[in-house]
């Protein structure tokens, strides 16, 4: 229960730090070295298997049609570009558009989990946004929790006969924020303090509220935009 | 008194990484005239219309408009945008939308002015383009030359003052190039000033009133085109070729040195009629 | 376009073989990361800085922007570990009352934060290491003697081709929107980043498209296999990295 | 005996969503010779390309490699694709890795050849190409030319017979256009068959040994450069230009009949020469 009341208090120096820094916020990637190498190790193990399933089903795929690798290579180079575009954010500062939920409803969340890596990896070595040792935390909460929820998120509301543009800004949305809950949870558990890991998770979750909830609400509109535009096309 | 649109002074931009596009760039657009910039690719034509502008801001330098010098100052830099226009080398990275309609409307509706006034610039921006039968066509089924005329209305919307096109014959065939030069001579004649970068030398000679050459991010040499394109040490240097009007009246005059009393054909036929009075 | 990227093609250890380079910035990213000395890590800055700084011979002003890079995470991330709240004011070393609460830093977070900081500076130092003066197409080649699998590095070699491809259109569009005062406003800002998103998706489909058949007519049937480049290795510098591995293990197990 | 190196026969190819892009074409490409394609985009030239290397299967009609009919065959396909090679118009959808060294030796691997011998294959195309220096560079550093000359190095690696160049001075500045003709020449000596398809016609006037002119998806007309480039009536109705050579020289005929008795000038040089005679 007393998650709730930590939120108030830490968004306020929270938004001190965002004021002090000078670069534009880059998602949630958790930096290179942030992780202890315990739990880096850990989100490694957790995410293999994901890619793997995601490995295979690519391989099944390309064995029928062998023009699929070149089109999972163009899209991952599109996304790697679209995270390099400014997003004007509700709140006035810029973020980047991390297109987890477009991902998962363009290509399902099997590919989509083999594409974080691969666009991950490519993010920390030409970017420094993310690193190597926290790859397997940032594929986690970027590549597979994030692009799950929206996919599920987004056939169930389909089903239900919700209309397209609710259920893509949802599931947009919903992907977004459950990355940065997943973010939050990592580093809650890696660094509890004395105050506990639930405190701790419920603390980190209120530091990146500010950035990261707006930030859930533009590109889940943004999304609607161009999922309206492709769909007309 | 020679009136001018655009003036720079000592321009320089630089891009983030330091890669210095325009140095020391002094370039003077007389109103109301047809413009010709050549030079090889790299040469920094393309930056040097995004730096005028305002897209891209100089990094040194000066630039006027009408006279005035400009600042970057938002409502400044609105006006200047809509009243500079620039047409893309590849109209595939202009065009966007579903319609050509829309793709047309997407200027002025920024503008933020009135929907009915929008669809009233839009239709005299579609005649004057002459497309106005494209109107409800998707703008990925259209042929190249079409492509180019709709970017060109997409200009023409905001009604600007000066239009750069970069470029604008690159991806087209021959006919079509024919027809969009004939296109730009129309519009100059409504009194709109026309900056055309291009390889085409020939093209150009017989069509710009004026004639810039750049070369490494700064003006090379400017002139007339009859001036420009005789001089050797400019051409060589700036890796030009000779518009071939020229070597065949270069090579009459060898003949029949009594011709340099009359005029340098401008035009095939001009140099045809030249040949014909031999 | 990407700086760290055009780095790694003209610095001055761009010719050293891949797996040397390699085994310096890992080896010593993983002695950083098992040992919490904020004297190592200090050490580790300095030693990887130099190397990029002297060695590599990337500019100092380049290298400063890049170790600017991670600091929102990192002052945000920190933040995070310092501060603690709780309704127990006796660990808080230095606070303040919110309500009935005390907001404020104990001794123990600081710590953790301390040892979160340097060590992950150091990291980045090591990554940068890496990123600035290994070339990509050096890196993939380093994961395909690794054996990761092959679909992998194939999907890694055309991204990274046509990352530049589409990066050059994607900005082209961008100007020419701009060009047009797409970037006005707030609302028209979505419309417009909406729909450069879309064109660049379907220009990247059609590219992919144009890809298979070029590729096709090259022969390609499913695999898309190429010569790799062969590389010599030195054994002075084999002998260097065992020596400042060790140099730094054996100053962590001391500290 | 005439010698040709492909033929085809009633050539139909449709794509899939019904379009017939070639309609009842009939080719032939001689052997070791110069050969230049015009005609408007859109003709079908790239398609044509495409299907005589079986990227694109024919719907209907033969196509005949050294007088034999080509089977769809694995085996058959991999050896036609080995000889006959294209040059796509824009590298960027040709070039698929950052190494120079990689793209090229993708098309040699492809061919099942021993390593080694790969990389004799490679680095004898680089020479050939004259871009052994951009071994090392990355492709996204290299300027349009020198990815022109990748392109073109990828195909020669394979060591094909055929070389079908899809407007390879399409994005290319003038001065690199003619650097470009002058290494398509030396391949031709070589003894490799060029096959260009081209909006430049004064440059294939000069260059090409023999012109097809296309025109909605088959062969309009084809000949001799001077034929079909003095033939009024193909020139209208496939909306080309005259090469300005020949406009020049008929003009030179008008007034001077006598002209006729001598051959028509081919290049430059040789109307030049003729004009200086008068």
């Amino acid at each position: 229960m007393h998650i709730k009341k930590y939120i108030p208090y830490t968004s306020v120096f929270a938004f001190i730090a965002v004021l002090f820094s000078t670069q534009e916020v880059y998602a949630m990637h958790i930096m290179e070295g942030f992780l202890p190498p315990m739990w880096a190790a850990l989100w490694f193990a957790v995410s293999v298997p994901f890619i793997w399933m995601g490995i295979r089903s690519i391989k099944k795929i390309s064995d029928e049609n062998s023009s699929i690798k070149m089109l999972l290579g163009l899209c991952g180079a599109f996304a790697f570009v679209l995270s390099s575009l400014k997003l004007p954010s509700v709140t006035g500062s810029c973020s980047h558009p991390t297109g987890v939920g477009l991902g998962a409803i363009l290509f399902g969340p099997a590919a989509s989990s083999v594409m974080a890596l691969v666009v991950l990896l490519f993010q920390a070595l030409l970017l420094a946004h993310g690193g190597l040792t926290t790859l397997g935390a940032n594929v986690f909460s970027m590549g597979i929790a994030g692009p799950i929820t929206s996919f599920v998120l987004y056939k169930t509301m389909n089903k239900m006969g919700t209309s397209k543009a609710v259920s893509v800004f949802v599931a947009t949305a919903c992907g977004n924020l459950v990355t940065y809950i997943v973010t939050s949870i990592q580093l809650g558990i890696a660094f509890p303090g004395e105050v506990g890991m639930i405190a701790a998770i419920g603390k980190f979750m209120g530091i990146f509220a500010l950035t990261q909830v707006p930030l859930a609400i533009s590109e889940g509109l943004l999304t609607v935009v161009i999922y309206n535009l492709l769909a007309s096309y | 008194m020679t009136q001018y649109i655009i003036q720079t002074e000592e321009l320089e931009f630089a891009y983030p990484d330091g890669t210095k596009a325009l140095k020391n760039l002094s370039i003077a657009f007389e109103t109301g005239k047809k413009i010709g910039i050549v030079g090889p690719n790299g040469a920094g034509k393309t930056t040097l219309f995004l730096t005028l502008n305002g897209v891209h801001k100089a990094t040194k330098g000066k630039i006027y408009y009408h006279g005035q010098p400009i600042s970057y100052e938002k409502k400044e830099l609105l006006n200047l945008r809509k009243r500079v226009g620039i047409v893309f080398q590849d109209p595939n990275t202009q065009l966007f939308s579903a319609s050509v309609f829309q793709e047309v409307s997407f200027g002025p509706i920024n503008l933020g002015i009135p929907k009915d006034e929008v669809k009233e610039k839009v239709m005299t921006a579609l005649i004057k383009a002459d497309i106005v039968d494209l109107k409800d066509r998707p703008t990925h089924f259209l042929s190249g030359g079409q492509k180019k005329r709709v970017s060109i209305a997409d200009i023409l919307a905001m009604e600007p003052e000066v239009i750069f096109l970069d470029e604008p014959t690159a991806f087209v065939d021959p006919k079509t190039s024919e027809e969009l030069m004939i296109f730009f001579d129309q519009l100059n004649q409504e009194g709109k000033t026309i900056v055309l970068s291009t390889h085409d030398i020939d093209r150009v000679y017989t069509w710009a009133d004026y004639v810039f050459v750049m070369k490494d991010g700064s003006v090379f040499a400017e002139g007339l085109p009859e001036e420009i394109f005789r001089n050797e040490k400019i051409l060589n240097e700036a890796d030009l070729q000779k518009p071939w009007i020229i070597e065949v009246y270069e090579v009459l005059l060898k003949g029949k040195p009594h011709l340099q009393e009359l005029p340098i054909p401008k035009s095939k036929q001009e140099l045809f009629d030249l040949i014909e009075k031999l | 376009m990407i700086s760290i990227d055009h780095y790694a093609y003209i610095n001055r250890l761009k010719h050293i073989h891949p797996l040397e380079k390699f085994a310096l910035s890992i080896g010593t990213l993983m002695v950083c990361m098992f040992f919490k000395t904020w004297l190592l890590h200090f050490l580790v800055i300095a030693f990887m800085s130099f190397l990029i700084l002297v060695y590599a011979g990337i500019p100092w002003k380049a290298y400063l922007k890049l170790m600017l890079v991670p600091f929102t995470f990192l002052a945000v991330g920190v933040l995070g570990i310092a501060l603690t709240i709780t309704n127990t004011p006796s660990i808080i070393t230095i606070g303040f009352p919110v309500g009935k609460w005390m907001l404020g830093v104990e001794k123990a977070g600081i710590d953790q934060a301390l040892v979160t900081f340097s060590r992950a500076y150091a990291s980045v130092t090591c990554l940068y290491f890496l990123a600035l003066t290994t070339p990509m197409v050096d890196v993939i080649w380093i994961l395909k003697q690794m054996r990761i699998p092959r679909v992998l590095t194939e999907m890694m070699t055309i991204i990274y081709r046509f990352i530049f491809v589409l990066l050059e259109t994607a900005s082209m569009m961008y100007l020419s929107q701009e060009c047009r005062l797409g970037y006005i406003s707030i609302s028209r800002s979505y419309y417009s980043l909406g729909q450069l998103i879309s064109n660049l998706f379907i220009k990247s489909f059609q590219r992919s498209h144009e890809l298979f058949t070029a590729l096709s007519t090259r022969g390609y049937s499913g695999d898309i296999e190429v010569l790799e480049e062969e590389y010599i290795y030195c054994t002075k510098n084999i002998r260097w990295i065992i020596i400042a591995e060790m140099f730094f293990i054996g100053l962590a197990i001391l500290l």
